[in-house]
């Protein structure tokens, strides 16, 4: 079998259950796929592995990839699983805020950064808010590994995935009536997330480009099949869990909101998406993630044959 | 084929120090030190660029000065964060806490007994796992990472004071029996000179840990500045030579804060063998 | 002069070692009267220096009882009755000579003028004047060991004792320290209890002699001096003087028997 | 002398600290989730929920010892859910970095007693090595590793590595040189060549510094494995468990974690402690 | 007996310190012949110990030559030439003493039973057998001395020297220990040089006594002496022992009256 390796954008999760189920199920191996899937963690740089030859595709967000671009590293979008932006803000109610631009102004929040950080600052820019603090700007934390920062009521809002975080604000005991929350696609500044990249050189390989359309396909298989049985996913996400922190709870009902994110697409990148995504990150007043309009920085070469049979 | 001149280069820097190792002097002394450091720093080079590593790997020297030189206002605002308030504040606090802990635990046989086993025990803990732990209890500011640093610098002060306040040797004890000293005066008179080749031991190697301590802890939480937070934020956005250039501070102010505990070593034990030479 | 100082009865110290106990003195009986000169001889190991630091309450005796100045010893400590100079010199490193001999003065309180005359003082007994500023290490063996003989008279203390003070000390110093510490004596009338191994010394200083014997140490001989308080140098050349060491050498080789 | 009740009575005492510690801090919490369920708690109702939550700011003694005790013992020994498989993890990193750390420490300590060269140019750069923030470009470090070609456990071993290294050239290099003038003549007066005096004199007399050195450098060892498990995409080992159980808002789960990696430490260094007696009590300079 | 084995033709020696220099040796001629027992006596920091350490090349003079047995200092050390006995024992804490006092033997390649049998003579001489098995810290300050010097005595080297090797010692076993080293040499009528601050000490062993006299350390007397090779004990009282010594006290005294 072909060996191909998969660098994930974070722990082992249910947001990448449509990989484990293609290799769980076998749907690799049908395809003639050896496929080696590395979890990530809060300070890899899936691109910066990608750039080291550590793996051949990586999971990671759109805002990321193009920034890596820019900084020289050729990548490229082969695929889009993911239509939909699951990325919010969650605040406490108690926190007073219903309108983000005007509310905003004064509060803390919490943002992820290490390359997450690009949603945020185009929104924040498109709101016309500073980052600096002070009494017109936000002040900005760097978020942490978990959801603390609101529980212990150090910033007013912090960032959430609708499959993960929020979830844990929820398992935590506050209730849905007591939050607020901001959803990117809800604002217009929702960018494309998990998709798949390479580098361009694979895709001047014939060879790779086969192996990558195989896998492209297969992947998306894997993504149908999870999607309509999400416990059985889960499952199959617990089992390859090495930390042995997972619970099936909580992986269920990640099943489920990524489901609900993965829905609208059938792996190929949706142009309108990507210029959205563009237009958000350029939009970045003085300070914009990226300076330039993007040139090839996405392909449906492999999708059209993937999706072709 | 590459290879040969890094080879030839690294054999003639070796052969030139050799030579300038005879003289012994405080001049070569430095220059060898020096000598041997931009070796290494033109071998990185070399190698960087006669196998075309990719700066997103590892960059080059020349890249990581310029972003160096470029980025100095942020250098200096991430310095000020995480060393000056973070590292230092954390470092001093520790340290003095540690010492008065000494004394107090010197004056107990109990405490002795009891603490020092459990002090030596978390002394070697993982100290770094309860980064996330401090930063929810401190908040994100200076103030937990100077908390981390709190923790780490306190049980190697600790155990080092401890075993220097019992360095005296019987003699000199007996003596202060035979004048029947008060405890106060043959503490401020007999066992803190002696405990100090011990403290700046402890004090020493703390200063690492606490560099360490403060840039780790900005990784569980932090605000948007910060050595810690930089190197991560960076690394995220593939600017690897300004994570570099961030190492390249803490690895200048490493050097200059254990340089100056060693320099009032020097000072204030004067007298032990070790300083004399 | 008849006044008892010290009186040590049936001293018994034995140290308990992994390798079991060892009888370091055993059945001691002594008495040191004020104005005495004892010197303490013996073998190595014989239980002088355990002796004399039970007399200073640095040990505690398992067995017998030792009063001093009508008190325990431990009473006498804390009333700072001894000036004590140890087998090896003990300064402490990290002061300067006049530092070392002002730092019991500075503990028992004494003021700053009048510690800096006592200091003059014992130096120039002692011969180190002009080496007040230097540090320990930088001083050879035997100007320390004066140093520290400066050090324990600087404060006055009843009852001086000494243990091997000038052991390390050539002959002629060690002549000159003699004769000074003599003169000392007989002007203050101090309690002085001296241990040595070398026997003119032991004879030319002392008014009493006390031969010890190891395993378990012991006193097998106390000899009283038959010499005049008044004693230059070469009283050693003397019939009486060569008679006394004879005597105390025949002591010592008794004790060195029983091994 | 009895240490042993000396040493229970502070850990009573720590105890007792940390459950009142517990209650202060977990009390915010408490009260929140009352005011927002619009009920009011009475004292016993505070206390007790306290030292129940699930997420506790600081978990009482009792559930980490809960915690641990189902880590430890509640779980097949093979099982992910064990601590036992997870220190296994980090215990075979640590002690393979353990090993190259200390082998190079005592190796440049070597050279650097006998070459002047090796002791006028390593050591400055040596004390700058470990001012690198090594511990924040673990995961970077682990990239450039993957890059050529190196995984798995040798990495972060690499990490463990680097960090252990320092305190034994340290101590190695006092240690060799703690042989006094008169030690070196008597050799020089026998007319000893180098290497004999370097395993009758030097390495000898080396041997108290380099256990004490051991010690640090094990824990050291250690603390590296941990971190480079901590962000590094590591999927098992203690320093895993630290990170998910952080993700996830388990402070029991850190909490034991943190216990078992302090246990670890604990018995590596006792370890080295009696390998330490038993060379020394040989050597005859356990007294 | 005639041959010379050592000379030292106008040897310096200054240290450089951070006071400023210190001339422990200036000018000093001496030679030293095949079988000569020479004892050095001199006031403490005269440059006794500068000057053996001179002679086994564990110093460099920085003036005049030092020829041994026809050669330059260090290649007679390189040729094994020299038994050295430090002030202090300087035995190594992790060997036995058995195992002390073969180190040497071993470092020189001997053979294992070879070993055996002379670390067996020695320690028979010095009185140490049934202690090959102890460590160093096990035994009193005067036994480790002891093993210090048969350690140098194991491998026969042609010269002998040895720095205060008694000092820490009683007086009755010194007395037992001067007689037996007499003995040794004696019997192999090795080169011997002796440093010591006791007077009787010199005399006693001596063929020639050199008085030293410090600031700069240089020779003020040597002095013959006319004792028979053979000594008892109590050629310690005859008229011609006291003679000599009146005239090495002397020598002494001179020296003193410089500083
Ligand atoms: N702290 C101790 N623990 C165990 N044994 C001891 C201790 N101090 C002394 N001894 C033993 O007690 C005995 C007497 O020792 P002490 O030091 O009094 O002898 P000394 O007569 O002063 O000998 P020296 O002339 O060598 O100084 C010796 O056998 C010694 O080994
Ligand atoms: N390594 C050194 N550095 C500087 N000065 C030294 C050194 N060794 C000895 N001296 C000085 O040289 C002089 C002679 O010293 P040396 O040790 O030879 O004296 P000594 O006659 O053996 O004295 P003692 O009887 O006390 O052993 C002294 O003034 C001493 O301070
Ligand atoms: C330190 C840290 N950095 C980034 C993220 C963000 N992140 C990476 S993958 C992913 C999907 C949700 O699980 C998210 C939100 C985080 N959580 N913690
Ligand atoms: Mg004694
Ligand atoms: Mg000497």
């Amino acid at each position: 079998a072909d060996e191909l390796s998969l660098q994930l954008k974070w722990v082992t999760q249910a947001q990448f259950a449509g990989y484990y189920v293609a290799k769980d199920k076998g749907f690799y191996d049908e395809e003639d796929l050896d496929v080696t899937i590395k979890p990530g963690g809060p300070d890899i740089a899936p691109t910066q592995v990608l750039a080291g030859g550590g793996a051949d595709v990586t999971v990671e967000w759109m805002p990321a990839a193009l920034a890596a671009r820019e900084k020289g590293l050729p990548l490229v979008n082969i695929a889009q699983p993911f239509k939909s932006s699951g990325m919010m803000l969650t605040c406490l109610k108690e926190s007073n805020i219903s309108d983000p631009k005007a509310d905003f102004p004064g509060k803390t929040l919490g943002v992820w950064f290490f390359g997450n950080e690009y949603p945020f600052l185009s929104w924040m820019n498109h709101l016309e808010i500073p980052t600096e603090g002070g009494e017109d700007g936000v002040t900005v934390l760097k978020q942490g590994f978990n959801v603390d920062p609101l529980l212990q009521k150090q910033a007013a809002c912090i960032s959430t995935m609708t499959y993960n975080e929020y979830g844990q604000v929820l398992d935590a005991g506050i209730a849905e009536d007591d939050l607020v929350t901001f959803k990117y696609e809800d604002q217009g500044v929702a960018t494309l997330e998990d998709g798949l990249y390479t580098l361009q050189e694979n895709l001047d390989d014939p060879e790779m480009v086969d192996k990558l359309t195989r896998f492209v396909r297969a992947s998306m298989k894997g993504w149908k099949y999870a999607e309509e049985n999400s416990e059985e996913a889960a499952e199959i996400v617990l089992e390859n869990d090495e930390t042995g922190a997972q619970t099936i709870e909580h992986q269920t009902r990640m099943m489920t909101e990524v489901a609900k994110l993965t829905a609208g697409s059938n792996g190929a990148l949706d142009e309108a998406d990507y210029q959205r995504t563009v237009d958000t990150l350029l939009s970045g007043g003085s300070d914009p993630v990226i300076s330039a309009e993007p040139e090839g920085a996405w392909t449906h070469v492999i999708t059209d044959q993937a999706l072709s049979e | 084929m590459t290879a040969l001149p890094i080879i030839a280069v690294w054999l003639s820097a070796w052969g030139l120090n050799a030579w300038l190792a005879r003289f012994d002097t405080r001049l070569t002394r430095l220059l060898v030190a020096l000598i041997f450091g931009a070796t290494i720093l033109i071998l990185w080079e070399m190698i960087v660029r006669a196998y075309g590593v990719p700066s997103v790997i590892l960059p080059a020297p020349s890249q990581i000065w310029a972003s160096f030189m470029a980025n100095t206002s942020i250098l200096w605002v991430d310095f000020v964060q995480t060393i000056l308030k973070g590292a230092l504040t954390g470092w001093v606090m520790g340290a003095l806490a540690a010492i008065a802990t000494a004394i107090l635990i010197d004056r107990s046989p109990f405490l002795q007994r009891g603490l020092l086993p459990i002090a030596n025990f978390v002394a070697a803990l993982p100290i770094v796992g309860i980064a996330p732990i401090l930063v929810m209890w401190f908040g994100f500011d200076w103030q937990s990472k100077a908390a981390v640093v709190v923790v780490m610098v306190f049980f190697p002060i600790l155990v080092n004071m401890v075993a220097g306040l019992a360095a005296t040797d019987a003699m000199q004890r007996d003596l202060m029996a035979t004048w029947s000293a008060g405890y106060w005066q043959s503490l401020w008179k007999m066992r803190m000179p002696a405990a100090m080749p011990f403290l700046f031991n402890g004090l020493k190697i703390t200063t690492t840990l606490a560099l360490i301590g403060a840039i780790v802890a900005e990784f569980f939480g932090s605000p948007t500045r910060g050595m810690g937070f930089r190197i991560s934020t960076a690394v995220g956005q593939l600017d690897l030579p300004l994570v570099w250039a961030e190492i390249l501070v803490a690895a200048i102010a490493g050097s200059l804060f254990y340089g100056i505990v060693a320099l009032i070593e020097k000072r204030v034990t004067f007298w032990h063998p070790s300083q004399r030479k | 002069m008849t006044e008892p100082v010290v009186t040590a009865d049936k001293i018994d110290l034995t140290f308990q070692t992994a390798d079991g106990p060892v009888h370091a003195l055993k059945g001691v009986n002594l008495t040191i009267n004020q104005g005495d000169f004892v010197s303490f001889i013996g073998p190595s190991g014989c239980g002088k220096t355990t002796f004399l630091r039970t007399i200073a309450a640095l040990e505690t005796p398992t067995g017998g009882t030792m009063t001093v100045n009508g008190m325990s010893a431990d009473e006498a400590r804390r009333a700072r009755a001894y000036g004590y100079v140890f087998q090896a010199p003990g300064l402490y490193p990290w002061r300067t000579i006049s530092g070392n001999i002002s730092l019991p003065l500075e503990i028992m309180g004494f003021s700053k003028s009048d510690r800096k005359q006592r200091v003059d003082r014992v130096m120039d007994l002692v011969e180190l004047s002009g080496f007040g500023g230097k540090f320990p290490w930088q001083l050879s063996g035997g100007m320390q060991q004066r140093a520290s003989i400066a050090r324990s008279l600087a404060f006055d203390a009843d009852i001086l004792l000494m243990d091997e003070p000038f052991g390390a000390l050539d002959e002629i110093v060690r002549d000159r320290l003699n004769e000074a510490l003599l003169e000392l004596w007989r002007k203050t009338r101090k309690t002085i209890g001296f241990v040595t191994h070398s026997i003119p010394e032991a004879v030319y200083l002392s008014t009493r002699i006390v031969v010890m014997s190891p395993r378990p140490g012991r006193i097998t001989r106390i000899i009283e001096s038959t010499l005049p308080d008044e004693r230059p140098l070469d009283i050693r050349d003397t019939p009486e003087f060569i008679a006394l060491a004879h005597e105390v050498r025949e002591g010592l080789r008794e004790g060195h028997s029983y091994d | 002398m009895s240490r042993v009740l000396p040493v229970l009575t502070v850990i009573a005492a720590i105890i007792l600290v940390w459950y009142v510690a517990a209650i202060g801090m977990n009390a915010q919490w408490a009260k929140d989730q009352a005011a927002r369920a619009d009920t009011t708690l009475t004292t016993g109702e505070l206390i007790a929920d306290t030292l129940s939550q699930d997420r506790p700011v600081l978990p009482a003694p009792h559930q980490v010892a809960a915690g641990l005790w189902d880590g430890l013992a509640g779980q097949k020994i093979t099982s992910r859910r064990s601590l036992v498989y997870h220190a296994w993890i980090t215990l075979s990193a640590t002690m393979a970095g353990f090993a190259i750390g200390s082998l190079a420490g005592i190796v440049l300590a070597v050279g650097i007693t006998h070459s002047k060269v090796m002791d006028q140019s390593v050591m400055p750069w040596a004390v700058a090595s470990q001012t690198v923030p090594i511990l924040a470009i673990a995961p970077m470090v682990i990239v450039v590793f993957a890059s050529v070609g190196v995984t798995g456990l040798l990495p972060k071993a690499m990490i463990s590595a680097w960090l252990s290294f320092f305190p034994v050239l340290v101590g190695m290099v006092k240690g060799l040189r703690t042989p006094d003038a008169m030690q070196l003549d008597l050799m020089r007066s026998w007319s000893a060549t180098r290497s004999q005096a370097f395993w009758r004199l030097r390495l000898p007399s080396s041997m108290p510094f380099l256990f004490a050195s051991l010690k640090i450098a094990v824990a050291a060892a250690l603390v590296g494995t941990i971190v480079g498990e901590l962000p590094a995409g590591a999927t098992s080992g203690l320093g895993a468990r630290l990170l998910s159980g952080s993700y996830y808002g388990q402070t029991v789960q850190i909490w034991s974690a943190l216990f078992t990696a302090a246990a670890l430490a604990a018995g590596l260094v006792m370890l080295i402690g009696w390998i330490e007696r038993m060379t020394l009590r040989r050597m005859g300079l356990a007294k």
